[in-house]
């Protein structure tokens, strides 16, 4: 019993990181009907800048764990959110109207260029890296099953993170301005909302997720390398797809369905546990192949 | 001296690469490329004929034949992307796990003792079959739904090859060089004085193959099939308003380019003797796609200066050849962000000489 | 734009050439060139550079005495720990006739994928680290050399050192690349007949992220040991999921986790984790205090790492080779094959009939962040205690 | 003359909105008929289900008694069933030839072998259908006839309007349906294609035309009957004279005081 607890925990933690990226996907969807393919690269930039925030407060000689730990992940969204925003500004919104293959691949490229450009500059970034210890690691049992502390402050901190989302979508004023986008770009720039800077404030939002994501990632497994967004960003947006493009629900049920198929794959075939990633794959596939546009229909949820 | 040897040509390539790009712009480049364009059949002979003068410059040196072939082989496979999206609007981010499946067919088959040129074929048709897995989701998804299949697919082939034994696992196979009309493929040509690397047997196959499947896609592109794929890529709606059975054409397109991708990795796979599933990465996809989004999605000439571009220039200029990614990524965002047409855009179809006009 | 730079770049590269070729007439003496491949990016970059150091300074120093016969240059070569690259890189170095010998390979994986490649065109190459078996005994080609051991010299001291530590109850995790699976059946074999057992063993992809499932997993079996056959990068991770999911068996790995980088990668993680290698510390080599010295002085920036004396140890025969024979692939193959009792700073080299030289390995464990000589660590003195006993 | 097209009580619904409420209307051969009604009264969705891209949720559509509603759109064109956009769906970076020449679907050779191995008679075959593009082209106007390899983006509206309705008529529909022709040309041009229509229906005796059209005159001088929706249901048919009489109408949709 004990066990299937600490499956279904570590489960649940992968699930977050996952919904993280998703919920990107699912704001860039939903107010330019784009996919921005760089978004899991934009995590592994969010995770080698709090990495470099963490070292650069190791050189100033500042060892408070909680302020590192701010401070790390505050830089980290401070970075993804100006990189998003510029991804934004300089290649997708002027791309709006192309063929979908062409914003795909270029936003595949630009994340390319962006893990090349870490593993070419950053030094040593071929390689995987340590990254801090930020949490405390003391261990926990509850119900039998053994659980560290930092795992469960991130799987804390991921889901806060994710209901504050979901509330600023749903109470504040830019949230009501990018669902006013996602509804209708056309009448919201008619009845008076600034169309560029919604959009560019989503991809703020949405990039600065993918920042939080990429800093848990890398507090997770304690290592980070240049190549982890590659394969986080396909499964963010598989999840994103799997739950229907453009509703935050059906991208937090998506990640945190993927995360439930690699796990139940594994809790069923422990001796095939290498075959997850084709089993959750394939799934996918099968699930697209069912319902073409996610399990939440896309036109007919509602968007964001 | 080779390496010096070496300078030479990549000098002597880059400086052509980009004089034809430049060239491309001016009257006569555009001249160059209706008659390219326009001219009968024969004009697909240029293949065969400047390879075989290239490959017979080279005939000793191993690397820049086997690049040489490489280049032909790639060129190869981005005539089935072609066909599959420059033509059909199929989207195909899988590209290199259908010349993974091709290597892998070769590998098996050619172990069996097969002629090789039904191991070829069958590298074709399997990896066509193995793609038809894929066409019910393709067919029955849009846009953003159809690419992530593929994305899937060609991640997921990774993966199954990586932790399925049968097929090597990450170690990888080893795969039996060719042997066509008793002739084994890896011994060099000898002709008197005239001895040649067994790579130059490799640029003769390639080029063997590239010519006539270039001759088909050209034809194809030329007919009424043709047709029928542009106009349900423009327009899936309207074409199958006026009488095109657009799930027949994505299917057939889908069959078709997977068939040339594959008979393209088939021959790789017989060159290099090996292949492994880190060969077969989405990153490898990529720069497949670069290829025919750089030359000009569509125009099945600009297929061999973009292949020649991401093959060569890399492996030749060692100083980018660690940015190679890095590079290609920045032009291909560049390309789609300013020229999305490519270097080389298509020009129009038209039957005027075919009509006397 | 693109025109004006391509004339550009074309006009650079023939100036480089140009004085590429006046440089070469302006010295006397002929230039052999040495290929050096290794992973010098990804994971096991550090084995690879620690590698290519210590056969640059084997070159360096040669090209100091006045008396050789060559100049010698150092091809150095990525082979990204990837099989296919491998394959590619082990091409491009055996078809350019300018490069008489290799020094080849870290990886086993890469290593076993480029013999032939070797054999075709006829390059002799001097392994410097891969260790499986049949790297020199699954063929019989001339070309190929080692230096370093092989799996069967390890896997003999690791079954007797674990053993003795009274550790019965095993579960190996291993890659499922050659090199991980070949492990395996190794041990299986020096296991068959012994009273140990192994209650589970897991294939894990090379580049795999997430070990929670197999964990959990050798975590309800509760073995006595972990004991990890691969390499360095995978290595850490298994180390420090263990200590995420609470496995707290003992933790072994064979030669391919035994880098510097893994101390840096897991800090005090590293603490007690116990290997086996080939190499032998540099102390204790019968010319490691000159190495460590000339290493120290050449100023590289990174350290040698255990494998990097046989990296010089290969370099160094290959020169020798070249001084007696001449720059001539042919001559330096038959003169390596000839090699015996030779002597080098790691100990006498012998090539047998395969061209493989056998090895004694080492006990080693993590103490301090440092890899020590098990006989001369703290837990061999009954002060630190391993668990899982 | 006998009755070619009969739509009966046809529905469709999208979502909660009914978009066509029973629809009844039935055509005989060679007439024409002018669909009109405000905005978003369901003409265009109405010819939107008699050609298949959308479902319909109730109703039969006859052509020659055989009931094509729900057939894939390839099907209904087949049954003789081709039409105009609205907004128009040519293929902007093909050749005139080649948007024209697209509506041959059954006269064409569509297999691989044809296409690859026999050019010989593929070319004779191009040849052919050139011949029978320029002359339909040719009909409507001279100069366009000679611009069959010009790409379709830089021809005039009027022009590209007329390429549509060549596409359109190329297999000799036996009905064509027309979606506001005139919307973005001017009076002039507008005029002048309708003098075109006309002239189509003298070389196509037998062939029946529905046309939406908000330009009440052009109704008025090509259709021999209207039809008038409102809210997808059919609030008068007759005459223009007729319709535009009645008070339902006046109210509806020319918006009397």
């Amino acid at each position: 019993m004990a066990i299937l607890l600490e499956y279904l925990f570590n489960g649940a933690l992968l699930g977050v990181i996952y919904a993280l990226v998703a919920v990107g996907f699912t704001l860039f969807f939903g107010v330019l009907d784009v996919i921005k393919f760089s978004h899991g690269d934009v995590l592994t930039l969010g995770a080698y800048s709090g990495l470099a925030a963490f070292v650069s407060l190791e050189l100033l000689g500042l060892d408070l764990p909680v302020v590192s730990l701010i401070f790390v992940l505050v830089v980290a969204m401070l970075v993804t959110g100006l990189a998003g925003i510029a991804i934004g500004q300089f290649f997708v919104v002027p791309m709006r109207g192309s063929p979908a293959f062409n914003i795909l691949l270029m936003t595949l490229m630009i994340g390319t260029a962006i893990h090349e450009c870490i593993r070419l500059f950053v030094p040593g970034g071929a390689n995987p890296k340590a990254f801090p210890t930020l949490l405390p690691r003391t261990p926990i049992e509850i119900g039998g099953a053994y659980i560290r502390l930092d795992s469960l402050l991130l799987l804390v901190l991921g889901i806060g993170v994710i209901v504050v989302t979901n509330w600023m979508v749903r109470h504040t004023k830019l949230g009501l301005a990018i669902r006013a986008v996602a509804q209708d770009g056309d009448t919201a720039q008619i009845m008076g909302i600034p169309f560029r800077r919604v959009v560019l404030a989503t991809f703020a939002l949405g990039s600065m997720l993918a920042g939080v994501a990429g800093v848990m990632n890398g507090l997770y497994y304690s290592e980070i390398n240049f190549n982890v967004g590659v394969l986080l960003g396909v499964i963010g947006f598989s999840s994103a797809v799997v739950g229907g493009l453009g509703s935050i629900w059906g991208a937090i049920i998506g990640g945190f369905s993927f995360a439930a198929l690699q796990t139940v794959w594994v809790l069923f075939f422990p001796e095939m546990s290498g075959y997850r990633d084709v089993f959750a794959f394939t799934t996918i596939i099968v699930l697209m192949t069912i319902w073409p546009t996610g399990i939440i229909a896309e036109r007919y949820s509602e968007r964001v | 001296m080779a390496s010096e040897n070496q300078w030479v040509i990549a000098s002597a390539l880059v400086a052509s690469l980009f004089l034809s790009f430049g060239i491309a712009r001016t009257k006569a480049g555009r001249d160059f490329a209706a008659i390219l364009q326009n001219s009968g059949s024969w004009i697909v002979l240029l293949i065969p004929v400047a390879g075989l003068a290239i490959g017979l410059a080279l005939h000793e040196e191993h690397f820049a034949l086997m690049m040489l072939a490489t280049v032909l082989i790639y060129a190869l496979a981005c005539i089935g992307l072609t066909i599959q999206f420059g033509y059909a609007g199929v989207i195909n981010f899988a590209g290199i796990a259908f010349f993974g499946i091709g290597g892998y067919t070769a590998a098996v088959l050619g172990g069996m003792g097969l002629p090789s040129l039904l191991v070829l074929l069958a590298g074709g048709l399997v990896s066509a079959a193995i793609g038809c897995i894929l066409i019910l989701p393709v067919l029955r998804t849009k846009g953003h739904y159809a690419a992530l299949i593929t994305i899937a697919f060609v991640l997921l082939f990774r993966s199954f090859l990586e932790v399925n034994h049968t097929l090597g696992g990450p170690q990888g196979l080893r795969v039996e060089s060719a042997t066509i009309a008793g002739q084994s493929l890896f011994t060099g040509i000898r002709i008197g004085s005239f001895e040649a690397s067994f790579y130059l047997n490799y640029v003769l196959l390639a080029l063997v193959l590239l010519a006539i499947f270039f001759l088909m896609a050209r034809f194809l592109e030329k007919s009424w099939i043709g047709i029928n794929l542009d106009s349900m890529r423009e327009d899936p709606v309207g074409a199958a308003v006026f009488g095109v059975n657009v799930a027949y054409w994505r299917i057939m397109s889908f069959v078709i380019g997977n068939v040339l991708i594959g008979i393209a990795g088939a021959t790789f796979a017989m060159m290099q003797t090996f292949i492994a599933p880190s060969n077969f990465t989405f990153q490898q996809s990529l720069l497949m796609l670069a290829i025919v989004v750089l030359g000009g999605i569509g125009n099945l000439w600009a297929v061999i200066p973009a292949a020649i571009l991401v093959v060569v220039v890399p492996e030749k200029l060692q100083a980018i050849s660690e940015y190679r990614f890095l590079v290609f990524a920045i032009l291909v965002v560049l390309v789609l962000r300013f020229r999305p047409n490519g270097l080389f855009p298509r020009s129009m179809r038209n039957f005027r000489k075919e009509v006397g006009q | 734009m693109l025109w004006s730079r391509g004339i550009a770049v074309a006009a650079l590269t023939a100036i480089a050439t140009l004085s590429g070729l006046t440089l070469t007439h302006a010295q006397q003496k002929e230039t052999a060139r040495i290929a050096f491949l290794g992973p010098l990016t990804g994971g096991n970059s550090a084995t690879g550079l620690g590698g290519r150091n210590s056969a640059r300074l084997a070159v360096d120093s040669r090209n100091a005495d006045p008396d050789r016969r060559y100049d010698y240059e150092l091809v150095p070569l990525d082979d990204e720990c990837l099989p296919n690259v491998g394959i590619q890189a082990a091409t491009r170095a055996a078809t350019d006739r300018s490069v008489v010998a290799g020094v080849t390979h870290f990886c086993s994986a890469v290593a076993i994928a480029t013999v032939d490649v070797y054999n075709r065109f006829e390059l002799p190459v001097v392994v410097w680290g891969a260790i499986l078996p049949a790297i020199t005994h699954g063929n019989d080609y001339p070309e190929v050399h080692r230096v370093n051991g092989s799996m069967l010299d390890e896997s003999k001291v690791l079954v007797e050192f674990l053993t003795g530590l009274g550790y019965k109850r095993w579960a190996v995790i291993h890659d499922t690349t050659d090199y991980g699976t070949g492990y395996l059946a190794i041990l299986r074999e020096k296991l068959a007949g012994s009273d140990v057992e192994i209650l589970s063993t897991f294939g894990v992809a090379a580049d795999q992220q997430d070990f929670s499932a197999e964990l959990l997993r050798v975590k309800e079996i509760d073995p006595q040991i972990v004991v990890f056959a691969g390499l360095t990068p995978l290595g850490v991770r298994v180390r420090s999921q263990m200590d995420r999911l609470g496995v707290r068996s003992q933790f072994a790995g064979i030669s391919g986790i035994m880098s510097v980088s893994y101390h840096d990668a897991l800090g005090s993680l590293s603490e007690g984790t116990i290997s086996v290698h080939n190499s032998a510390p540099l102390e204790t080599l019968p010319g490691g205090q000159m190495f460590v010295d000339e290493y120290a002085k050449a100023g590289f920036a990174e350290p040698p790492e255990p494998y990097g004396p046989y990296a010089f140890v290969a370099t160094n025969l290959i020169i020798e080779a070249i001084e007696e024979v001449g720059a001539n692939r042919e001559a330096v193959r038959d003169w390596l094959n000839t090699v015996e009792n030779r002597n080098s700073i790691a100990g006498p080299i012998t090539f047998d009939e395969h061209g493989h030289n056998s090895v004694a390995s080492t006990k080693y464990v993590a103490q301090d962040g440092r890899w020590v000589r098990w006989e001369d660590s703290l837990y061999a003195a009954g002060e630190r205690m391993l668990s899982g006993r | 003359m006998s009755k070619l097209f009969s739509a009966d009580n046809v529905s469709v619904r999208f979502g909660g909105l009914q978009a066509l409420d029973k629809l009844s209307l039935d055509i005989d051969e060679g007439t024409i008929i002018g669909l009109i009604g405000p905005n978003g009264s369901g003409k265009t969705t109405f010819f939107n289900a008699v050609t298949g891209l959308c479902r319909t949720a109730g109703g039969q559509i006859l052509v020659d008694g055989e009931d094509i509603a729900g057939l894939h759109p390839r099907h209904v064109y087949q049954r003789g069933v081709s039409r105009t956009f609205q907004r128009s769906r040519l293929c902007l970076s093909l050749s005139v030839f080649d948007n024209v020449v697209i509506g041959r679907q059954n006269a064409l050779d569509l297999t691989l072998f044809g296409n690859l191995f026999r050019r010989g008679r593929f070319i004779e075959s191009v040849r052919e259908n050139h011949d029978r593009v320029r002359a339909l082209l040719s009909t409507f106007s001279e100069p366009l006839a000679a611009r069959t390899f010009d790409p379709l983006h830089t021809l005039s509206m009027i022009d590209r309007r007329r390429i549509e309705v060549c596409r359109a008529l190329i297999a000799n529909p036996r009905l064509l349906l027309l979606d506001e022709p005139s919307a973005g040309m001017t009076p002039d041009e507008t005029h002048e294609f309708m003098s075109d229509i006309l002239k189509v229906r003298g070389d196509h005796p037998r062939m029946s035309i529905i046309i939406i059209e908000h330009e009440m005159d052009v109704i008025q001088r090509v259709a021999d009957r209207c039809v008038v929706l409102n809210f997808g249901k059919k609030v008068a048919e007759g005459t223009f004279d007729a319709v535009v009489a009645d008070p339902w109408v006046q109210e509806a949709y020319l918006g009397s005081s």
